[in-house]
């Protein structure tokens, strides 16, 4: 069927939004991620700080697809920040956490990428690799059993994730549950400081998806427009009924494994191959080359969104940290049944 | 009408299912097939889509059983046998067990798993792992010694908020009969006497509180009448219970069928002398099994697990103090 | 080049001695797992029985190419009864092992199928599926240290087993460790009662291969010779450093999980499909049809096998229990670290 | 010339790999990298081969280990944090703890812990599993408290038959000091007494050994002498150190980092009160972490886990019985 000219027009201007969406996102968490970066450095953020630079368009494009309203389920990993944000984390659950205010969603129990809120459809990750896809397989089910199949999920890994048992049994049982999962594997070519072929020997990662039985993409996780494409195109089968879809990113880490390391072990040449880009610059560079904003615009929103984290930083400053003797000590939610500290 | 251990516990299953619509089983070979104890035999055809077959992967199906119960399912997971959630126990003491403290959001979820001896059954069929679980906080870990509690505590783990592991002995399975399932039981983290005496108490769970009663039977013989109490849950411990008792008898036996270092006899023991010191007249005792995997061939099993003999001696020792 | 008539047929004995010699072990594997079935059933064998029925040609062929003497080594599993005799394990290790015998490699502590002799290069499995690949992986890498770089392994594991964590985690272990290994994968289309759809979702598990990076191949595992031709061709290839070769074998299981379960869940149609024949039948016939071999011969060929069999049975029978008063109640080889048994 | 905790087990490596060729690490991040704490820092370039990458696979690590183990070699693991060898648990307690008593050959090998809480490291980057692995038969498990045993039991770990879980205290990597490495230490399985004293015996390892003497310290105020005995080793138990300081004392605290469900400290009670009760004048006090996961924020975390604070209370409270 031949398209009208305004109804293709529609379609760009919807592609163009979106990108645009998708861009502010990305650079969101690159300024609230940079500014964690400096607190740590001051060292008024205890623990690490681990950030996702260069992945900004990979996590946001999966983040996007994902509505909590709608009941999707997220599970980000490290590098996730901008798909947090798409997919509906405040700034401030991630300020606060990282600056331990007692008001944060882990309430000082449990820090930095550990936050999540599970009845938002947003997992809390442990820090063990590969073991959150299991669990959004299970909230997937248990929205099967209730009928609700319109949710999807989405959930995250890293090239070295991959190696993981956990993440093999989960990709498996959600390929032979068929269940409505996207697997999004940010292959940035580190684990750590560990090159991906001493982590695997295939040449692209996608390459397991036939092996699970599930679709798979492959593509430049560096690219936006891809990004957003792809992940559109496999919500869209998810929600469909085609099961599992594994999407692979290329791109590559553009930081420390956290900010502790200064990741001298990647060569600088790397950043010049194919993939090795600064996902943020290029889009910048599209936009403003698209004209779809102007370096004025372009610096407003920069500053806009410098102004929302800075705010949140403040506000979660200025909140209290936990307190021990207010703490309930109770690991289980059937309090009657907690034991006392025996022996003392 | 007589029932057995095992058929309770698939008695249990059957009525969670039937006024639970939150509860689903989960597990290797437990729809078409029943299970490999046959737990769940006929649940599948009677629950349809509610009793599911899992892949081998018991990382995954435990972590697939978490996320339901964050979304407010009450899944029923059944390892094959206890050794094998082995492989759960990242996402089971990690996983589900920090869940609520972590996030406020609770985690009911249980894990059913068919602990212990039995003849032949060699050291990845037959071991006992209440004390592993029992260590990492925010589980709750139970050990049902009749054929009533198997029954009824297995319905109140479906109805706690928090996860639960659930010991189950494949040596009571066939064994233990009872004359019908009981409407109530017991609280659940409350002991039970299972046989009142004044000169010596003994603290144990599970299939060795059987063990125990036989042994303390023998020594009636001896003019002795040994309080056998059966804790019903490893986590929390009722230590009021047992400090009752050994007030009353003043000598503490702990028996269990676990490896030695650590574990329930340990904790027991220490706390009832950090918190009953002057009750006792005796040191107390341990008995568990020995430090070594436990053996294929029935002649060293039975020598490596205490039994009523061994218990027996070991409360003759006691006494003897 | 042109091969002459004698050269031919040189390697026509040759195939054909050597599908005689893998014949001999299927037959004696199946004596031997049958008699051990009637000492089940007469209540003679404590514990359980698990026979390879069906799998024979298929467990037979990776035995006979790893060598022992050679210093290869070798990881069967629940069904291995043939690869084990074609390896070398001695009838008496398995009737001494089944029966309690405290003379088997195991003295009574473990039994069955969990025999082996790891100083000969066989590992003694334990129970949990796919964990004696890292193991297989960890051998070959102490052989590659000391330059001993002409052995092999191989490592067999089911369809259920594919599903199981450490499965993954090893094969990618051995992938990017470029491991001399041969994973043979037997699909026989059940784990326990569990139909091959409830276990994986990719068409057939070769489909893997692609995904870990290593060589595959998918073949009719109940013809005998394809069996030889495709391990003699994958030990060929792990030999000359190509690294692991996955070989996947379709077959069906041709008896209960073990001798406790009569498999009502598998239906019989199953067996008149592709695949679901007997590989022993199917050889015999085979061997009649090429006249390799007579009735007569075929018969006396039996009562040789049943002989050895009933021998080894005798033997072990005639031998001591274990005694739990003669135990050493060790679990470490350090004697002077072992614990007494505290409390007492 | 002055040596870290963290230097001594890395000059305790680079030893046995210079002297032993059956030596290999194995672990993530180890080789170029030296490891997340860099306790194999330049190793790999100094033993070219053999300081391997490994993927994140902690299952297959620890079973590549077993097999080069069973082979003849001598590998020593580094798992990067001791809470992810939760995912090596089945290898570990059923693989290669039970390798020798099944099969007769031995399997030598060395898994290396990164253990114990530090600031802001949260639920999972914290962990003492000391008292996981010995509850099961067949491991033997380091706990080295001081500069010196890091080296000197590393080293000793080596030349084991065994598989040695090997608990060091990342806390102890940069805080701990001393003068220069030792020639000889006491035997694997000895305790040694840390602080001779009088009222009071505290038995304990790795880190909280220095808050347990930093505890003595401030009782010495209190015009009380704390003997202070360092287990060394949590599996074997030194039980006959532990009693004859008892024996001197009267009074015992056990005091431990980990969970409070078992382990080592229940363990060190009951053995005490089996074999010394006559020796006690008051009953036995433990002192473990809280039953919660443990915690991020440090001002959660300094409570969660006994402090020097903690423990002095816990024993004027034990000297005032
Ligand atoms: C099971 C497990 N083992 C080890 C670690 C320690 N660890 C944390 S992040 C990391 C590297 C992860 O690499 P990758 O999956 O590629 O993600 P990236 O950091 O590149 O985003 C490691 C080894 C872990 N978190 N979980
Ligand atoms: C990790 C683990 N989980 C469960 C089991 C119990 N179990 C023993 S054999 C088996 C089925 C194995 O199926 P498959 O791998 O296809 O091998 P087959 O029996 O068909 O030869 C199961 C579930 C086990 N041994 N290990
Ligand atoms: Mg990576
Ligand atoms: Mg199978």
């Amino acid at each position: 069927m031949a398209e009208t000219a305004s109804q293709l027009s529609d379609a760009k201007l919807t592609a163009r939004q979106r990108y645009l969406d998708a861009f502010r996102w990305m650079l969101l968490a690159r300024i609230l991620e940079e500014k964690l970066a400096r607190l740590y450095r001051a060292g008024m953020i205890v623990g690490g700080v681990y950030i996702g630079r260069g992945q900004e368009a990979f996590s946001a494009a999966l983040g996007m697809q994902l509505n909590r309203q709608e009941g999707d389920v997220y599970a980000p990993l490290i590098r996730d920040q901008a798909g947090r944000l798409a997919f509906g984390e405040a700034i401030l659950d991630a300020t606060r956490t990282y600056l331990g205010s007692v008001k944060g969603p882990m309430r000082g129990r449990d820090g930095n990428i550990h936050r999540g809120r599970p009845k938002q459809g947003l997992i809390a990750m442990i820090s063990h690799l590969g073991t959150a896809i299991s669990v959004a397989n299970g909230m997937l089910v248990a929205k099967r059993f209730r009928g609700e199949t319109q949710s999807i999920g989405g959930v995250c890994i890293g090239d070295g994730g991959t190696s993981a048992g956990a993440f093999h049994e989960a990709v498996n049982q959600a390929a032979v549950e068929k269940l409505p999962l996207i697997i999004a594997v940010a292959d940035n070519q580190f684990a750590y400081s560990t090159p991906r072929d001493r982590q695997f020997a295939c040449k692209d990662l996608v390459d397991r998806a036939i092996g699970y039985g599930i679709e798979g993409y492959s593509i430049d996780g560096t690219d936006l427009n891809a990004c957003l494409e792809t992940f559109a195109k496999a919500a869209q089968r998810a929600r469909s009924g085609h099961g599992p879809q594994m999407v692979v990113g290329h791109l590559l880490r553009l930081s420390g494994h956290g900010e502790h390391d200064d990741a001298s072990y990647i060569a600088p040449e790397l950043k010049n191959q194919q993939y090795g880009g600064d996902c943020l610059e290029i889009s910048t560079a599209h936009i403003l080359g698209q004209e779809w904003m102007d370096e004025t615009e372009m610096e407003a929103l920069k500053a806009e969104l410098q102004e929302q984290v800075d705010e949140a930083v403040a506000t979660a400053q200025k909140e209290p940290a936990p307190d021990p003797f207010q703490e309930s000590w109770h690991a289980l939610a059937t309090k009657h049944l907690t034991e006392g500290t025996p022996g003392i | 009408m007589s029932i057995t251990y095992l058929e309770a516990i698939r008695a249990a299953q059957a009525k969670a299912l039937a006024e639970d619509e939150r509860v689903f089983i989960y597990g290797q070979d437990v729809a078409a097939f029943g299970g490999a104890f046959k737990a769940t035999k006929t649940l599948s055809k009677e629950f349809p889509g509610r009793v599911i077959d899992a892949p081998i992967s018991e990382d995954a199906i435990a972590g697939l059983a978490i996320g339901a119960a964050i979304e407010g399912m009450r899944p029923i997971v059944e390892m094959q046998f206890a050794d094998f959630s082995s492989i759960a126990f990242n996402q089971i003491v990690n996983q589900a067990a920090t869940q609520y403290w972590r996030t406020g959001v609770s985690c009911p979820l249980i894990i059913r798993l068919p602990s212990g001896g039995t003849d032949g059954s060699g050291p990845f069929h037959s071991q006992s792992m209440e004390s592993l679980y029992s260590h990492y906080p925010g589980l709750i870990v139970m050990t049902p010694a009749t054929v009533e509690d198997a029954y009824g505590m297995l319905l109140e783990a479906v109805a706690i908020e928090d996860p639960v592991i659930f010991c189950e002995h494949k040596f009571l399975y066939y064994h233990l009969k009872a004359e019908g399932l009981p409407d109530s039981i017991l609280p659940v983290g409350k002991a039970r006497i299972a046989r009142a005496g004044r000169h010596a108490t003994v603290v144990t769970c599970s299939a060795m509180v059987h063990e125990s009663l036989r042994a303390a039977q023998e020594l009636v013989n001896d003019g002795y009448e040994i309080e056998v109490v059966d804790l019903r849950t490893a986590k929390p411990i009722d230590t009021d219970t047992v400090l009752a008792s050994v007030a009353r008898t003043g000598r503490l036996l702990c028996v269990g069928e676990a490896f030695p270092w650590g574990g329930l006899t340990a904790e027991v023991v220490s706390r009832v002398v950090s918190e009953g010191f002057h009750l006792l007249d005796a040191p107390p005792k341990r008995l568990n099994a020995k430090d070594t995997p436990i053996p294929y061939h029935p002649n060293l099993w039975r020598v490596h697990r205490p039994t009523s003999q061994s218990i027996a001696a070991a409360l003759r020792d006691l006494l003897s103090l």
